[in-house]
């Protein structure tokens, strides 16, 4: 890749989501040289993943559509993909940053024509539905995916799928003999925006995710209400593929528990509110949603929003930490017990499916990668904790939700201005 | 011990709460509940507690002194840990629940026949005795707590069991009179005077 | 594999005549074959059990453990304290606990204790584990599978890990809500464990079978229905107070609720003994109320 | 254009020359494009097709039509230097979107070869746009208030190297940030309340070299553009001086709701209820002093303290404030922690229906709970105020189900009431009407900017006096170009969002400005050179286009014609849409471009069975969703033609009228979600879309034609199955209904 040409004086932005692509279109729309690095063969991030945003529950794609076109039109941005980031040597305005580029196995002559995929037979869990569908293992990542390339998975290497795939391609673009490469970028700053992974459910053993078929995670209830998901937007039960007309979400699954996160992960309230629009938009009156939780935390205008939700005569709320699921084995029907504390009524409530809410985890162990930086206990880049030019943004600095995450992002972009500028203006 | 409850305790003050820190085993963890009654819920007796923990917190910082501590609930623990393991704020709640049991039960205050009070009397009167439970006495012992005749009833009611045990070697006929306990049961006797002079002192009970 | 010793705590209900002895002749046969060497702690007394709280309050229960774990430290020295009894195992490592981190405490235990014969001062050198815990972490399955001679082929159990040897402190490793030890113990023994038992670590009642009878049998009955449900044919436990509620009181909860609950309850020590080699008695089983006649057959059988 | 020398290009990679006879097509570009060169190529976006254009651009082309997939693909790969390229879309929307068999070859081929006529036409009326030479280039930023946010985006504009006036109303720097005692820990351990810092704040601004600071002085009259803006800073004593700014930040903070509007909770009625900012003077008051708080009324020792939270807040009755203010809870426990540190032993409950602590927010809960404050989860029904005397505080204890749940004996009660925002005058409430949306402050809005817009003097607002943008995605969107709004009178927030917030707010400024001196264009169209430009000797002074702009961009000159401050512009095309005499246009975007594009489709007669059917798609959504209809295999009907515009807002009647009587048989409109939860990136670009087709009956009532000829559709990206279906619908109808009498005159 000696194509990249990094100096002192470009930003490097690390993770590709939203804040990372926030974080690269107003740098660059600003006049900066900006390298955009992101792991996954995609930009796009978790939130490409989500079917809708609240409160105004419209889209996720519009915004990236917006996103990738600035991102198209300008040419200070330079792209890379399958891009993981080992090491952050060096201070503020000086660092260098190792970066391993995984093969795609597919280069830019691709035209996203989709013969490859077409003419391999092998299938992978599909990673952008969170694995509850499979795909040809020659596969585009996702409808928005950019680079608009497709991606040979490794495990097709020496099987004859890997053969058919690169015969299949008419554009010599199916290239099996890449490798992985180590490179090395110059950057007078770094914006840190790796964002954040789910709290692993199956931790959360009184709820039985890793038990029950029909106990699932609210992002996974994203894919599956999504007319994009594995069941083309019909809100249905893993266990038997019924209707779930009657859905359950339990707030607080990891969050704001000393035995899993300790702090509060922000968004799981209102997801759960936006989640139980979704039932009633799949099922109407017959749909039943139950939200039981410890504090509705749907802070300032996103109040309206909770009233909303409150007034629909379909949605349920219980003010309780549910104690424990058991599975009812014959219908495969989930049971929640507990106490609901406002009066001390006991529940055994039988529900289709039941959705965790759960908590945000910052995605990486920035630790161990950059010295330069501070982080919470909870592992989130504390801002301003060290004179660095390393910059936390978005998630990876916070529980945030999408807007916070994306003014997050644009405040890390001054900050790494700033650290440019200064390079600049010593350089002459 | 008569000063101490009859004294005002006002409702929604801290005085209770603070008795509680004080006097109470892991008392100080009273006030850090959050209200989110996953206590209540995985309790296996909850349906048979008048106030669940949580509520009992609640109750605690309400001032309900008398509430509180005449509450059959605390009786109710079974001791089985759900609530410690689930509690997202790692309040050791079997803990509080026996504290406050003991604490009532000190004051006078416990419910006079609640069984669970009245056996685990018993069972600790039967330990420390010769520093080991000798089964067939505490068995007998609680058969027969509310006189001869109900005692005969009940053993009668057990006597499967009791046959069981017996014929199958796990409880000793003879025991009234072969059990034998610990070697240096005064040394025990002593040790525990120590113990308990010590915690009335620290939790201000008159000897 | 060289000899493993260990300052052994029995605890009162398995000394000879009580209702845990069986658990005991289990646990010498088991320990006999894995060349475990058990040294008892001389005079230990009573741990105060999960109910001594009530008339005991805090202090005195305390030192009653550290009464134990002194004479552990002073004459059984290097070795971890290991009890069979759950009770005894989380009394003892409670105080352990609370005294490691509450230094008034345990100078309060420590003048306590002068009291009692022996010169004893509890300074919190030993761990305290269970034999459970010696076994998976110490030797390990496949050391424990070594002196199997015989299958349990053929007999399905149910694994009732109850909760005193799993809350709060648990096995390492192992899920509050879905401890799989027992599960593995059977498998590596020959036997099919019920996988999907959904009551195995639901409550018996512990010590509130004996003063509130009917709610701790309703819990019970729940745990015998699920096994049933689930085709077992025994139930196996680790702990003395799970093994006494769920096989004596089945007679009473079968008049109670109209049941024909006969379901026999062993140790996993009993079934480790026989799959070792180990004649029904010395396995203890001759101390089942409900017999488990399909062990007995084996046990009665020759080795391979 | 004399020198127009057009070059066409037929890509016949990814099955479109399987699919498509291409060279066909290569033909319709020459005799009907009148393209002056025209190729194939069976893999047009490789080094070798690319090759192949750079030379014939460097041999005169001058306009690129590619005859290959979606403009929204290889974006990179077909952008030349100088050069207005066409995309025509024969991958995702001819041939992906039919289907692959031979009956429908024939109509496959035909929509292939009106886009191609499209392409070219409008190759023809487009340039590539060079900036507007009349852009400002000032790049100073103008900060509006000097509390936490706007010293904190003086700060780091100034540490960027930007140079910033700061103008501060009062006679201090400070804000409500200099009227607390500590503010709320932002860094590990989150435990204990920290010093605001305020000072060292203030001292910093003051002493940058960067930043110049008017106290005691507002904005009088700011009018301009990005990059040049003209800003009047008036002192209190009149003294006015005019300043030049490349872009501002408006931090006008909030004021804390009157609490006297809660008599219920004895505001008013006893001096020992305060509100939340009344208790930070009191703490202050006592620090300064050295001595301990004590009650306001008597001077006494204070033992009790209750702390009302959401006091006139989330409110559903519509007499208070509707929101949460966001921070409140995270006060109240910082005031508690006051107590408590005062002295251990003085009770201090928070009465709370939802504790809002959010990340680790959530440390600091149980720090306070550590502490000693109890925390009550309750509704507060009144607080009974005698006279000086002591308080009961009566509420429902909504977990002990106590409805007569009673705090006697209290101290102090606080209240925590919200934050109402400082914006100045709500430009959608026509003068002399009454502002009906809840938690106004009922005084007299007096403006902040004073702008000398066409469409009022300050930023609009959002919801309840709010700023905000209403996009997620964008939270900086603003609808005054060159303006961002930071801080509480954005949102409501705490110290640590607004710090973060008026930072984020300073990079977009710093943007504006730097954009704005390069003539480009900001968000959403960032970096489009092209601006509008109007015909003068044709425009009636209608003021439509003023009216309707989005942005408020075009003010009226002396002579009531429309400027255009392109500077402000965002490149919509909505005055183009609105103008009635059509004298509005872009270099690369125009009246003429796209209706020229509608001429060039072969219409069939009227037997032939062949219906066309124009489609007007929003390019942001609308048209995404074809693409992606098409690779995700949906197909519809090939009587469709698609042209994407910038936004609904940009379609001129005059494209519907001119379809329809060049024998189109029907037209189709797909733009965003309008109304309160409104989608249009130009925020009221489809609602003005839709309010002008309200009144095309008319016009097709005058031509005799159905009502059914014209459809408006709200779509959104994500519509990728539902796209397809509503086409396939109309098609249906059109049917239904018949061809067009209109065709072949």
């Amino acid at each position: 890749m000696a194509d990249v040409v990094a100096t002192q004086e470009t930003i490097v932005v690390v993770g590709g989501g939203i804040s990372g692509m926030t974080a690269a279109v107003e740098a660059a729309e600003t006049g900066k040289n900006v390298i955009l690095l992101e792991r996954t063969p995609s930009l796009g991030g978790r939130v490409n993943q989500l079917y809708k945003y609240f409160p105004k529950l419209c889209h996720p794609t519009c915004g990236m559509e917006i996103n990738l076109r600035r991102l198209r039109a300008n040419k200070r941005i330079k792209v890379l993909t399958l891009a993981e980031v080992s090491k952050v040597e060096g201070r503020a305005g000086d660092y260098k940053l190792s970066v391993t580029l995984h093969p795609r196995y597919v280069n830019d002559n691709c035209t996203a024509c989709g013969a490859c995929g077409e003419a391999v037979s092998a299938e992978i869990p599909n990673p952008f539905n969170y694995g509850m569908s499979r795909m040809k293992a020659a596969y585009l990542p996702s409808l928005m995916a950019y680079p608009q390339r497709y991606v040979i998975d490794p495990s097709l290497l020496g099987t004859p799928d890997a053969t058919k795939a690169r015969e299949a391609c008419k554009y010599g673009a199916v290239d099996l003999d890449m490798k992985a490469e180590t490179i090395t970028l110059s950057a007078g700053a770094v914006i840190w925006a790796t964002g954040w992974r789910p709290y692993d459910a199956a931790k959360i053993q009184p709820y039985g995710y890793d038990r029950f078929d029909n106990v699932i995670t609210s992002v996974e209830f994203e894919r599956l209400s999504d007319p994009r998901g594995p069941t083309g937007g019909r809100i249905v039960r893993p266990s038997d593929g019924k209707e779930a007309k009657n859905v359950a979400f339990i707030q607080c699954a990891g969050s704001r528990d000393r035995n899993h996160l300790k702090h509060c992960s922000r968004i799981c309230c209102m997801a759960s509110l936006k989640q139980t629009t979704y039932v009633r938009e799949r099922f109407g009156d017959e749909g039943q949603s139950t939200v039981y939780y410890i504090d509705i935390r749907a802070i300032d205008r996103f109040e309206d929003f909770y009233q909303k939700v409150q007034a629909d005569s379909t949605v349920r709320f219980v003010k309780s930490k549910v104690a424990n699921i058991t599975e009812d084995e014959s219908t495969g029907d989930v049971i929640l017990h507990g106490v609901d504390t406002e009066g001390y009524h006991r529940y055994d409530n039988r529900h289709d499916l039941c959705v965790l809410a759960v908590g945000m985890e910052p995605n990486v162990d920035i630790k161990s990668i950059a010295g330069d930086v501070a982080v919470d206990a909870s592992g989130f880049i504390q801002m301003g904790a060290t004179d660095g030019g390393l910059f936390g943004a978005g998630c990876a600095a916070n529980a945030l939700d999408v807007n916070r995450s994306v003014q997050s992002a644009t405040a890390s972009v001054l900050r790494a201005v700033q650290v440019v500028n200064r390079v600049a203006k010593a350089e002459g | 011990m008569g000063d101490i409850n009859t004294a005002m305790t006002e409702q929604y003050r801290n005085n209770f709460l603070k008795e509680v820190e004080a006097n109470v085993e892991e008392g100080q963890w009273v006030k850090m509940c959050m209200q989110c009654g996953v206590c209540s819920g995985s309790c296996p007796l909850g349906p048979a507690w008048e106030h669940p923990p949580q509520e009992i917190f609640m109750m605690i910082r309400a001032g309900r002194r008398d509430e509180v501590l005449k509450s059959e609930s605390m009786w109710m623990c079974t001791s089985c840990y759900n609530c410690i393991v689930r509690c997202p704020r790692e309040l050791p709640i079997t803990h509080i629940m026996h504290g406050l049991a003991n604490y009532a039960h000190r004051l006078g205050l416990a419910p006079k026949m609640n069984p669970t009070r009245r056996f685990a009397k018993m069972f600790w009167n039967n330990l420390t005795k010769s520093g080991r439970v000798n089964e067939i006495e505490l068995s007998v012992g609680l058969y027969f707590m509310d006189g001869f005749k109900t005692g005969i009833a009940r053993a009668w009611a057990m006597k499967d069991i009791g046959i069981g045990m017996l014929k199958t070697g796990r409880l000793n006929p003879f025991g009234f009179v072969t059990h034998k306990g610990c070697k240096d049961k005064k040394g025990i006797h002593k040790m525990l005077k120590k113990a308990r002079e010590i915690e009335d002192r620290r939790k201000g009970f008159a000897a | 594999m060289a000899r493993k010793e260990y300052s052994f705590y029995p605890g009162c209900s398995s000394e000879r005549l009580t209702s845990a002895s069986n658990y005991m002749v289990s646990v010498e046969a088991m320990c006999k074959k894995l060349d475990v060497q058990l040294n008892e702690i001389p005079d230990w007394n009573c741990c105060g059990a999960s109910i001594g709280y009530a008339e005991g309050g805090e202090l005195p229960r305390h030192v009653m453990n550290a009464r134990n774990l002194a004479i552990s430290e002073q004459v059984n020295k290097g070795q971890d304290v290991v009890a069979t009894c759950a009770a005894c195992w989380l009394g003892a490592k409670e105080t352990k606990d609370r005294l490691a981190e509450d230094k008034g405490l345990l100078a309060e235990t420590n003048e306590a204790l002068r009291e009692a014969g022996m010169n004893l001062q509890y300074k919190g050198e030993q761990e305290v584990r269970h034999m459970v815990e010696v076994l998976i972490e110490d030797l390990g399955y496949d050391e424990l599978k070594k002196p199997v001679v015989k299958s349990l082929e053929g007999i399905k159990f149910a694994g009732y890990v109850g909760c005193q040897t799993n809350r709060p402190f648990g096995i390492a490793g192992e899920s509050f809500e879905n401890p799989k030890y027992l599960d593995k113990l059977v498998e590596m023994v020959g036997g099919e464990p019920v996988e999907k038992y959904d009551q195995k670590v639901t409550c018996c009642g512990g010590a509130l079978a004996f003063s509130e009878p009917e709610k701790s049998q309703a819990q019970i009955k729940k745990i015998i229905e699920s096994a049933y449900d689930h085709g077992a044919d025994m139930i196996v436990t680790p702990c003395p107070v799970c093994q006494m509620n769920v096989e004596v009181y089945q007679g009473q909860i079968n008049k109670r609720y109209g049941t024909k609950f006969n379901i026999p309850v062993a140790y996993y020590s009993q079934l480790m003994a026989v799959a070792y080699g180990a004649s029904a008695k010395e396995a203890g089983l001759n101390g089942q109320i409900i017999r488990a006649p399909r062990l007995e057959e084996i046990a009665a059988k020759a080795a391979r | 254009m004399a020198d127009m020398k057009i070059g066409a290009y037929v890509c016949q990679g990814c099955g479109l020359g399987e699919r498509l006879d291409t060279k066909a097509l290569a033909l319709v570009a020459q005799k009907d494009g009148k393209a002056h060169i025209v190729r194939e190529h069976e893999f047009l976006c490789n080094g070798q097709g690319l090759e192949m254009i750079q030379k014939d651009i460097a041999e005169g082309v001058n306009r690129v039509v590619i005859g290959a997939c979606s403009r929204r693909a290889k974006a990179e790969a077909f952008s030349f230097e100088n050069v207005a390229v066409s995309r025509v879309n024969l991958r995702e929307q001819v041939i992906w979107s039919q289907p692959a068999t031979e009956e429908a070859r024939e109509l496959t081929q035909e929509m292939a070869a009106d886009y191609m006529r499209m392409g070219c036409a409008e190759a023809k009326k487009v340039s590539a746009p060079i900036p507007n030479p009349e852009h400002g280039t000032d790049r100073r930023i103008l900060v509006v208030g000097g509390g936490v946010t706007g010293m904190t985006a003086a700060l780091e504009a100034a540490r960027a190297g930007y140079d910033v006036l700061l103008v501060e109303k009062t006679g201090a720097l400070g804000g409500f940030m200099a009227r607390l005692h500590k503010r709320v820990p932002y860094r590990e351990p989150f435990a204990d309340p920290q010093a605001t810092g305020v000072e060292g704040l203030a001292a910093a601004v003051m002493k940058d070299p960067h930043i110049t600071v008017f106290l005691s002085s507002t904005t009088t009259r700011t009018s301009g553009a990005p990059g040049r803006f003209s800003v009047d800073i008036t002192t209190e004593s009149g003294q006015t001086r005019t300043e030049n700014v490349g872009a501002i930040v408006m931090a006008s903070g909030f004021t804390p709701y009157d609490a006297g509007k809660l008599p219920e909770f004895g505001y008013g009625k006893s001096p020992n209820v305060v509100d939340q900012a009344g208790l930070e003077a009191l703490a202050r008051d006592a620090a300064v002093k050295g001595e301990p708080m004590r009650r306001p009324s008597d001077g006494q020792e204070i033992k009790s303290v209750v702390f009302v939270q959401c006091a006139g807040q989330r409110d559903a009755t519509g007499t208070h404030l509707k929101y949460c203010s966001g921070h409140c809870c995270n006060t109240s426990i910082k005031q508690a922690m006051y107590f408590k540190e005062q002295n251990p032993d003085i009770d201090t409950a928070i009465i709370y229906t939802d504790l809002r602590t959010p990340g680790n927010g959530e440390d600091f809960y149980r720090s306070a709970q550590r502490k000693g404050v109890i925390f009550t989860k309750g509704k507060v029904a009144s607080v009974e105020a005698g006279g000086s005397g002591p308080l009961s505080v009566h509420f429902h204890d909504l977990i002990l189900d106590d409805k007569a749940a009673t705090m006697k004996d209290v101290d102090l009660v606080v209240l925590a009431t919200g934050q109402v925002p400082n914006s100045g005058v709500n430009i959608d409430v026509p003068v002399g009407a009454e502002d009906i949306d809840a938690g106004k402050p009922a005084e007299q809005a007096v403006s902040v900017l004073n702008l000398t817009y066409r469409q009022g003097p300050d930023v609009p607002q959002l919801r309840y006096g709010f700023t905000d943008s209403h996009f997620i995605c964008f939270p900086y969107e603003t609808r005054r170009t060159g303006i961002y709004t930071a801080g509480p009178v954005r949102r409501p927030m705490d110290i640590a969002q607004a710090v973060e917030d008026a930072t984020g707010a300073a990079l977009k400024a710093i943007q504006s400005a730097e954009n704005a001196s390069l003539g480009r264009a900001a968000h959403p169209r960032s970096g489009d050179l092209s601006y509008p430009s109007f015909r003068r000797e044709g425009c009636t002074q209608c003021k439509r286009c003023t009216v309707e702009c989005p942005f408020g961009a075009i003010d009226e000159d002396e002579q009531r014609y429309p400027q255009f401050n392109e500077g402000r512009c965002r490149r919509c095309g909505t005055c183009m849409g609105a103008c009635p005499v059509r004298v509005i246009s872009f270099e690369n975007y125009s009246v003429d471009s796209v209706g020229s594009q509608i001429k060039a489709v072969d219409v069939p007669d009227e037997f032939s069975e062949k219906p066309r059917i124009l489609l007007l798609a929003c390019e942001n959504d609308a048209y995404p969703a074809l693409d992606m209809a098409g690779v995700s295999g949906h197909t519809s009907s090939a009587f469709i033609r698609t042209i994407p515009v910038r936004c609904l807002g940009s379609v001129n009647m005059i494209w519907i009228t001119d379809a329809l009587n060049s024998g189109y048989d029907g037209v189709m409109l797909m733009g965003c979600r309008h109304g309160d939860e409104y989608q249009c990136h130009f925020v009221k670009g489809s609602e003005l879309a839709n309010y002008r087709m309200s009144k095309i009956d008319d016009t097709l009532k005058n031509l005799n034609l159905e009502k059914d000829r014209v459809r408006v559709l709200e779509v959104a990206i994500a519509d990728i199955g539902r796209v397809p279906e509503l086409i396939n619908d109309y098609a249906a109808k059109i049917k239904e209904i018949g061809m067009s009498p209109f065709k072949g005159f």
